[in-house]
């Protein structure tokens, strides 16, 4: 069904009674081309890839709970491309690339609003790191600007400009960031991936794998039964661990608690998305009317889905630090997400050793921002054997080789990513 | 009687009509009396409009009296102190309290967005995602500003708020949530037990339920007991009564959290006073006494102002004198509501009807409606007439089919009670379904939590006095107090019976989520598209997810989910529940942390020194440094600093460098465990001497370095980098207690111990023969190159002298105690002055840095090996030590890697930046042939032009290449030669002469 | 020549104002600053404890702390700062590192601490509440008696806070914190006071 | 979270610093490249009881070994690590 301002006005005619359901419902078949583990952003965007980019539409997505209902739905919904490491500079661009066309390809409003992601410096030290990562994103034909105090007094007056313990000295700008409507990418993937065929499956855990005598996998044991499948991918952020351990695998990733905080609906007060450099603090305000925030992760290696009151205040300080007029702002609720943190702060795409087996995962927070382009390029390895060009750095390997992609320069400590 | 409270009645109530309050809602002053919330006083004047819905701006009245209201958000107070989305229902009435009406324009009573009802048939749940996609440029700069616009309910103050908050932490045996008859009850028989008590009441007054509903406990009228039972508390030294104050939050280890609302009811905090205070609360037990949320029924038109909770309305009636209508109908599925019409008759009120959707109702019930002479209807409200003046007439479908009207000018419905399960399910316990009372209660609540009384679904007196007696003296019990409870209070219970009936189908917009503008409908349609897991329902409609978190809607929407989809309402489930139980203002989380306060600040020893030598200082971590110390005349920055390097190379100058860090490695392996933490050898160090080191991660990358001195065959004293200080002492003594255990060696941070200088420059031994006692050898036979040593100084203070140097002169670093931090810096300015000695900042301390090619932070950037910045042959082959195997990995010894290199420009008037990325000659710049970044400039005095320091491709293979500096950020592009990395003196010559 | 003089300067010194600060009235809490002390860090060496123990125990005539406690001697207190270690702090260059070096030299690893800290007292009806704004730790006199002591931490900052004897029937909390802190936790300390009303002083007397 | 540090006793999370699972051990020195990287970079990642290294940074210094529960933040049990105070290892 098509969906259009003028299908809603037919619609309204006859109390909306005619709409059919989103996505359908499906039940698990005997078989598929490929069955993708995790109905989230990712799961549902390699789907829909899958289907409609490389033709294979016999494919299922199994969720264990309602689709969504993993980190596709517990971020704060920033979009960006603003890295500075070879390996991420180009894949984050890909998949703004494809936030861009996202509502034309899914006929699907996900309110994809690039309002602009402003990364604040304090120091002089910053500033050239920040210089450093604007410039890579330039060489790489992104958008990027180095913003001035003269210029953040104009454009953002309310920081804390002049009584803050770390003044505000300037910005790396990316016009091309914002935000989007999280739950609506998880909806507007399934809808079209339903359009073309792709089998959403809810409900429907899955509990192992089954190999033949080469160790090659051949499906997947679930909560509703046996399921064959060509390929196994799985795209379970936040539950990687727990799923490649019934492969046998270990993997270089620690799943730790991410908090993220919403206040109360107020009118338009903070324009776009900025991240304060000296705490842990970053915002934005969605069309809802609410403050949209989030720090630091907890720290500590958690799969509880919520966190302690000592990052709450951490968080609250560095908002009050920066914007001192949101302290009457009211917070409205808190929750945690469970994140895959890496060794390296980046995420692994690639074939893992089991033949049959491939693995989308420890995006650390990275992951929202990442699902179009995450589902890009997995359904390419996937359908192809091969890695896109874009995501060629995401090796599994690259920690035993020495080639991580370490942003923040913190090494094999995943709390520190 | 002050005013036109039209609406209040001549007695009772618990407001002290002897202090009358002028308050002013939308410009209209108005009069209430102290004891009234906001929304009492209005109902007192009349006012039934109060505020405008989110998505159609449709009218809306006061439905609630407590924290659950979804409708009576205000504006509260003005300027930099407004506050929006304030409950009309819990804000304290006091003099001069400004509030202005949400979400409306120009004005409450005639609003341009109303005509959005007019769309209302396109404007069905999750309209958007249909919608707005085309063209594709269309939605930042056309249709989202407007939404954004049209969203959101009031405007938050665009300037500083002025007030202060702060946060305390509080240690008890039982926190007890609620002060209603289960959380009096439980807090008795807790401290009776000898337990440390803390009990916390949202309200500005205790009671809970019993300040509206009266009944009799102990004999006694509930308000009686209620003043007997807080005298008895307060009289206890351990038991701590909190009003205004919300227990939010539970976290883990029996930590909760509760927001104190110190001086909210007055108009501002008096001085030196917080507005708002932050409880951590640390409790072996918590007993939750919360009560109970009186639910709506879903009908057409139940959002018309004059609809209200029976339960709300009895406050006003009862608590505040006030009457919200004259002449009532009620609308209940349950006993309860009846006491309603009992409260409206008592207070002489007229009863239009009572519509009941049970086929019984109790004897005494109908003897009430037949003395009170209004009909008992049997069935459902249909539909309401009325607009923004209020109720003015109900439709009553009947059972069997017939329909009847009722002229009324309010409303009471009573949908039944769901316990507050906030508090028990934060640590996504998931409640159960009780069917006899048709509601959630607690299940799987928090370990050392326990609901009581109506919040765990006991809604009688008596029952809530007992479950919060018990409960009260079985967590001082499990507290490990042992003291005598007492007598437990008794009272009767009331019968409580419940047909349940969540929507009455019919023609017309039927609200579950008010404040969302989320109707029967709404649900039904996201049924309809495949939204039936909860969750998806509540983010598909916004169901639930307004400023009340849906705490009269949430149970509504998923029954009727549950009925549209043909399952139960347990099969269909709860949303996960999310603290906090209230919004908390973001100010009270940050408490003092704002401002200059948001963090610490580290001072030296010689800060206040510098400040009165006029340093500039810079923030360096938590540290304040000085940066540079301009003088008079000096144009900007750079003339400073260049005068201050230029006095150093041609003189001597002195810098603060206590900030680096300072551990005393003490102990017989001492030496043993220093080679395994550092790549170099330690254990090899004569005493006497320094040596600089480099340590690595155990991934093989760079952590920190810093020179370290052998002061004793057993001792050994390290300095970190600034930046890493705490870090490398964490990681040490991870390394002594975890990995090395065997080692005897203790550390012990001393970076406070010691203030430390910096002196530097061809004529700092001239400098130093004035403050060192002329009996100490400062030659460089006597103390050479890399000489550690303690001296004693002129007066005859004790001294350690280092022999190091940073900016490639000859140098020494002096520390003193801290405590004489100051004076040495007064007495190397005395002593210097034959010199011109100049302090210098750690703008000319990077300056001279970069002109000697030593790496810092830049270049130790978390990702650089030790053969990246030039130090892999520090490595040494014949001992282990952390980060040795994983540095000899493939891609940490290519020779393809970025090292450390020179950089100028060819142009010598050119200015280097760094960020700036190095690129081929000739080639045009991309992914492919980005080979590195400048990492350190400075303007070099020696060399009189720009230079800098760079991690390039294969640099150290590549010097006197000309490449391009690339930096389109702030469109430059310049030619530069690689170039050893030692700008200055590169045989050393001057730092050991 | 020139003439030097090594004046000592707490790093309290700008930031401490004596008299009285916030709420007028009588004061809820009274702040002394203690300057100019000894402080040694006495950490035993490997299996060593016993013999520091020992060490201690001739010295001064008392056992040190094995755990969190303050011990006072006549011309000294011995504050648990962690296990087998404790603090030594006293007046007038009795019990310097010098003086004890050769009391625990074999069984212990001394660190001159003395400048490292500046040294408050904190007293008033008032103490309580103020330093549960600062302190996560129960101070319940129940919990937190006579002679207790805690290494912990306020406003982020590492601190070691004992209970010294009562003065006028009022509980004295000691406050060591590290000096290049002192000011800024001053500061926080006299803002989360101010509501009860603040005597400020500083005294060469240990309490 | 609080913590009950065997030296301290009882003490909010905010004086401590996490670093990770305590079961891996440190290889030997001639373990090799491929013991080493399996030190570093592999997790078992448990979704349940693990043993943690945390640190008393902002108390007594000492590094504890902590027993929790990564499902519920449930802390069972909490050791000093081998070398706190002045243990010695085999004596």
């Amino acid at each position: 069904m098509k969906y259009s301002i003028f299908s809603l006005a037919r619609a309204a005619l006859t109390g909306h009674k005619n709409w059919q359901p989103t996505w359908r419902d499906a039940a698990p078949k005997d078989r598929y081309d490929v069955i993708i583990i995790g109905g989230g952003g990712h799961g549902l965007a390699t789907a829909w890839f899958l289907a409609s980019e490389f033709g294979i539409r016999n494919v299922a997505v199994l969720e264990k709970g309602w689709i969504g209902s993993g980190n596709a739905g517990r971020n704060t919904t920033i979009i960006r491309s603003n890295y500075g490491l070879p390996g991420n500079t180009g894949f984050y661009e890909l998949s703004m690339k494809l936030w861009e066309r996202m509502e034309q390809d899914l006929n699907y409003n996900a309110m994809v609003s690039q309002r602009g992601v402003l990364n604040l410096y304090h120091s002089d030290a910053q500033r050239d790191a920040f210089a450093r990562r604007g410039n890579t994103m330039r060489i790489n034909g992104i958008d990027a600007e180095l913003l001035d105090q003269a210029a953040l007094r104009k454009m953002l007056p309310f920081l804390n400009f002049d009584n803050a313990r770390f003044p505000v000295q300037g910005g790396l700008l990316q016009r091309r960031g914002g935000t989007a409507r999280h739950d609506a990418v998880v909806w507007g993937y399934a809808h079209a991936a339903s359009e073309l065929g792709v089998d959403i499956i809810q409900n429907c855990e899955v509990t192992g794998f089954t190999r033949d005598a080469n160790g090659k996998v051949t499906g997947v044991e679930t909560s509703r039964g046996k399921i064959g499948a060509g390929k196994v991918g799985m795209a379970v952020a936040g539950s990687s661990s727990r799923v490649a351990a019934m492969a046998g695998l270990r993997l270089p990733i620690e799943s730790h608690v991410l908090q993220a905080f919403v206040s109360e609906a107020i009118k338009p007060l903070i324009p776009g998305v900025m991240t304060f450099g000296a705490g842990h603090f970053y915002v934005s305000q969605s069309d809802k009317g609410g403050l949209v925030f989030g720090g630091d992760i907890d720290g500590y290696n958690s799969y509880a889905q919520r966190g302690n009151l000592p990052v709450v205040e951490d968080v609250c300080e560095g908002g009050m630090a920066l914007i001192p007029m949101i302290g009457r702002v009211r917070l409205l609720r808190q929750w945690g997400g469970i994140m895959d943190m890496s060794m390296d702060g980046s995420p692994i795409i690639d074939k893992s050793p089991v033949d049959g087996l491939y693995i989308n995962a420890g995006w650390c927070y990275g992951g929202f921002k990442a699902t179009p382009g995450s589902g890009f390029v997995f359904a390419h390895l996937i359908a192809r054997d091969q890695s896109h060009k874009e995501a060629a750095l995401f090796r599994l390997d690259r920690f035993q080789r020495g080639a991580m992609i370490d942003e923040k320069g913190q090494g094999a400590q995943p709390n520190l990513h | 009687m002050r005013g036109d409270q039209a609406n209040r009645l001549n007695n009772g109530g618990l407001i002290d009509r002897s202090i009358a309050l002028n308050f002013r809602f939308d410009g209209k002053t108005l009069f209430g009396f102290k004891g009234d919330t906001l929304a009492s006083a209005l109902v007192a004047n009349g006012v039934k409009l109060v505020g405008r819905s989110f998505k159609y701006h449709r009218p809306r009245g006061i439905l609630t009296a407590g924290s659950e209201e979804p409708n009576a958000l205000v504006e509260l107070r003005s300027g930099a102190r407004r506050e929006p989305n304030t409950k009309a229902t819990t804000a304290e009435l006091y003099e001069g309290l400004e509030a202005a009406s949400q979400n409306r324009w120009p004005s409450l009573n005639f609003d341009v967005m109303s005509v959005n009802q007019l769309f209302a048939p396109i404007f069905v749940a999750g309209f958007y995602y249909k919608t707005f996609m085309w063209p594709a440029k269309f939605w930042e700069a056309i249709y989202e500003p407007a939404i954004r616009r049209a969203a959101g309910l009031g405007r938050a103050a665009q300037v500083s708020d002025p007030d202060h908050y702060d946060k305390v932490w509080a240690h008890c045996d039982v926190v007890i949530a609620g002060s209603g008859p289960a959380g009096l009850a439980a807090a008795l028989a807790a401290a009776r037990c000898g337990a440390r008590v803390i009990l916390c009441e949202e309200d500005f007054v205790l009671g809970g339920r019993l300040l509206a509903d009266s009944g009799m406990i102990d004999g006694l009228p509930a308000a009686e007991w209620v003043a007997r039972a807080v005298a008895e508390l307060s009289a206890m030294p351990d038991v701590r009564i909190m009003t205004r104050t919300t227990l939010f939050g539970v976290y883990d280890g029996g930590t909760y959290g509760a927001i104190e609302r110190v001086n909210d009811h007055l108009p501002t905090p008096p001085e030196h006073q917080v507005r708002q205070r932050l409880w951590r609360i640390v409790a072996k037990r918590c007993v939750v006494a919360a009560g109970a949320i009186e639910r709506p029924i879903v009908f057409a038109g139940n959002d018309t102002p004059g609809v209200m909770m029976a339960s709300a309305m009895r406050s006003y009636i009862n608590r505040y004198a006030a009457t919200p209508a004259r002449r009532i109908a009620l609308f209940t599925n349950n006993e309860d509501g009846w006491r309603t019409a009992e409260t409206a008759i008592a207070a002489g009120l007229q009863v239009a009807a009572v519509i009941d959707a049970r086929p019984d109702v109790s004897p005494a019930h109908r003897s009430l409606a037949s003395k009170g002479g209004f009909p008992v209807l049997h069935g459902a409200v249909a539909d309401v007439d009325g607009g923004k003046g209020g109720v003015r007439k109900i439709s009553v479908s009947l059972t069997g089919g017939a329909r009847a009207e009722v002229e009324a000018d309010g409303l009471a419905v009573s949908g039944g009670w769901n316990p507050a399960v906030g508090l028990t399910s934060y640590h996504r316990g998931r409640p159960k379904w009780r069917d006899d009372i048709a509601a959630f209660v607690p299940d799987g609540a928090p370990p050392g939590m326990v609901a009581a009384g109506a919040a765990n679904g006991s809604f009688g007196l008596g029952a809530c006095l007992r479950e919060g007696f018990e409960a009260g003296a079985a967590a001082a019990r499990d507290a490990g107090r042992s003291g005598n409870a007492g007598s437990m209070p008794v009272a009767d219970d009331e019968a409580f019976s419940i047909t349940p009936l969540w929507h009455v189908a019919g023609k017309g917009k039927a609200f579950v989520d008010q404040q969302h503008d989320v109707t029967a409908s709404d649900v039904e349609l996201a049924q309809r598209e495949g939204f039936q897991s909860v969750e998806h329902l509540k983010r598909y409609t916004t169901l639930g997810m307004a400023t009340d978190q849906g705490k009269t809607s949430n149970v509504a929407g998923l029954a009727i989910m549950a009925a549209v989809s043909g399952k139960s309402i347990p099969e269909t489930g709860t949303t996960i529940y999310r603290p906090p139980y209230v919004p908390v203002a973001i100010g009270a989380f940050a408490g003092h942390h704002r401002d200059e306060n948001f963090h610490a600040t580290r001072l030296t020893p010689s800060h206040h020194w510098a400040a009165e030598q006029g340093a500039i200082f810079i923030d360096t971590g938590l540290w304040k440094r000085a940066q540079w110390y301009p003088r008079t005349g000096e144009k900007d920055w750079l003339e400073s600093v260049t005068r201050e390097v230029k006095a150093v190379r041609g003189g001597v100058g002195f810098c603060d460098v206590s900030t680096l860090g300072k551990i005393d490695v003490h102990g017989p392996d001492a030496g043993a465990f220093l080679d395994r933490v550092y790549i170099n050898a330690f254990s090899s160090l004569a005493v006497g001497k320094a040596r600089y080191g480099l340590m690595l991660r155990e991934d093989g990358i760079v952590y920190d370095d810093g020179t370290t001195s052998r002061l004793a065959e057993d001792h050994y004293f390290l300095t970190t980098t600034t930046a890493k200080a705490g870090l490398v002492m964490q990681h040490l003594e991870f390394c002594r207690q975890v990995l090395f255990p065997e080692l005897d060696v203790q550390l012990t941070s001393v970076s406070d111990q010691w203030a430390q200088f910096s002196i530097a420059g061809p004529r700092t031994r001239d400098l130093l023969k004035e403050v060192v006692d002329p009996a100490e050898d400062l030659s460089n036979e006597g103390f050479p190159f890399m000489g550690a040593r303690e001296v004693r100084l002129r007066g005859g203070l004790k001294a350690r002298l280092f022999r190091i140097s940073f900016s490639g002169e000859m140098a020494f670093e002096i520390s003193v105690p801290a405590r004489y931090g100051e004076a040495m810096a007064r007495n190397l300015m005395i002593a210097g002055k034959p010199f011109g000695l100049t302090p210098y900042g750690t703008e000319a301390l990077g300056v001279m840095r970069i002109e000697k090619g030593h790496v810092a932070g830049p270049e130790l950037n978390g990702t650089t090996t030790a053969g990246d910045l030039g130090l892999g042959k520090m490595m040494s082959t014949k001992k282990d030590f952390i980060g040795r195997v994983m540095a000899g990995r493939e891609a940490l010894v290519a020779p393809n890697r970025q090292v450390v290199v020179g950089i100028k420009p060819t142009d010598k008037a050119r200015r280097l930046r760094s960020g700036a990325h190095i690129i081929p000659k000739g080639e045009t710049p991309g992914p492919d042939n980005d080979q590195g970044y400048v990492t350190s400039v400075c303007f070099s005095p020696v060399l009189d032009q720009w230079i800098g320091l760079g991690l390039v491709e294969r640099g150290r293979e590549r010097i006197g290449e000309i490449v391009r500096a690339h930096d389109p950020l702030r469109g430059e592009d310049y030619d530069v030669e690689l170039c050893n990395s030692v700008f200055y003196d590169p045989d050393g010559g001057r730092q050991r002469g | 020549m020139a003439d030097f003089s090594w004046e000592v300067r707490s790093p309290l010194d700008r930031a401490l104002v004596a008299g009285s600060y916030g709420a007028q009235g009588d004061a809820g809490v009274s702040l002394t600053e203690i300057r100019n002390f000894d402080l040694v860090q006495v950490m035993a060496r490997r299996g060593k404890a016993g013999e520091m123990a020992k060490a201690a125990q001739a010295r001064f005539g008392i056992a040190a702390p094995e755990t969190p406690k303050a011990v006072d001697i006549a011309d000294a207190t011995m504050i648990w700062s962690g296990p087998d270690q404790f603090l030594v702090l006293s007046k007038g260059g009795k019990h310097t590192i010098e003086a004890l070096a050769p009391v625990f030299v074999g069984s212990a690893s001394l660190s001159d601490q003395s400048h490292a800290r500046a040294l408050i007292g904190i007293s008033g009806e008032k103490a309580r509440a103020m330093l549960a704004k600062l302190s996560s730790i129960d101070l319940h006199p129940d919990v937190f008696g006579v002679g207790a002591a805690a290494a912990t931490s306020m406003d982020h900052t590492s601190v070691t806070l004992w209970r010294g004897g009562d003065h006028d029937g009022q509980a004295v909390f000691n406050l060591l914190v590290f000096a290049t802190f002192a000011e800024s936790l001053w500061h926080t300390i006299l803002d989360s006071a101010a509501e009860y009303g603040v005597t400020i002083g500083h005294s060469e007397e240990l309490a | 979270m609080r913590i009950i540090c065997p030296f301290c006793g009882e003490r909010e999370l905010g004086e401590f610093t996490y670093l990770g699972d305590a079961k891996p051990q440190r290889p030997a020195a001639d373990a090799g490249e491929d013991a080493v990287y399996d030190y570093v970079y592999l997790r078992d990642n448990i979704a349940g009881v693990m043993s943690e290294h945390w640190y008393h940074g902002g108390g007594c210094r000492t590094w504890l070994k902590v027993t929790r529960n990564t499902l519920t933040h449930e802390i069972s049990a909490v050791e000093p690590a081998a070398g706190a105070g002045a243990a010695k290892v085999g004596a």
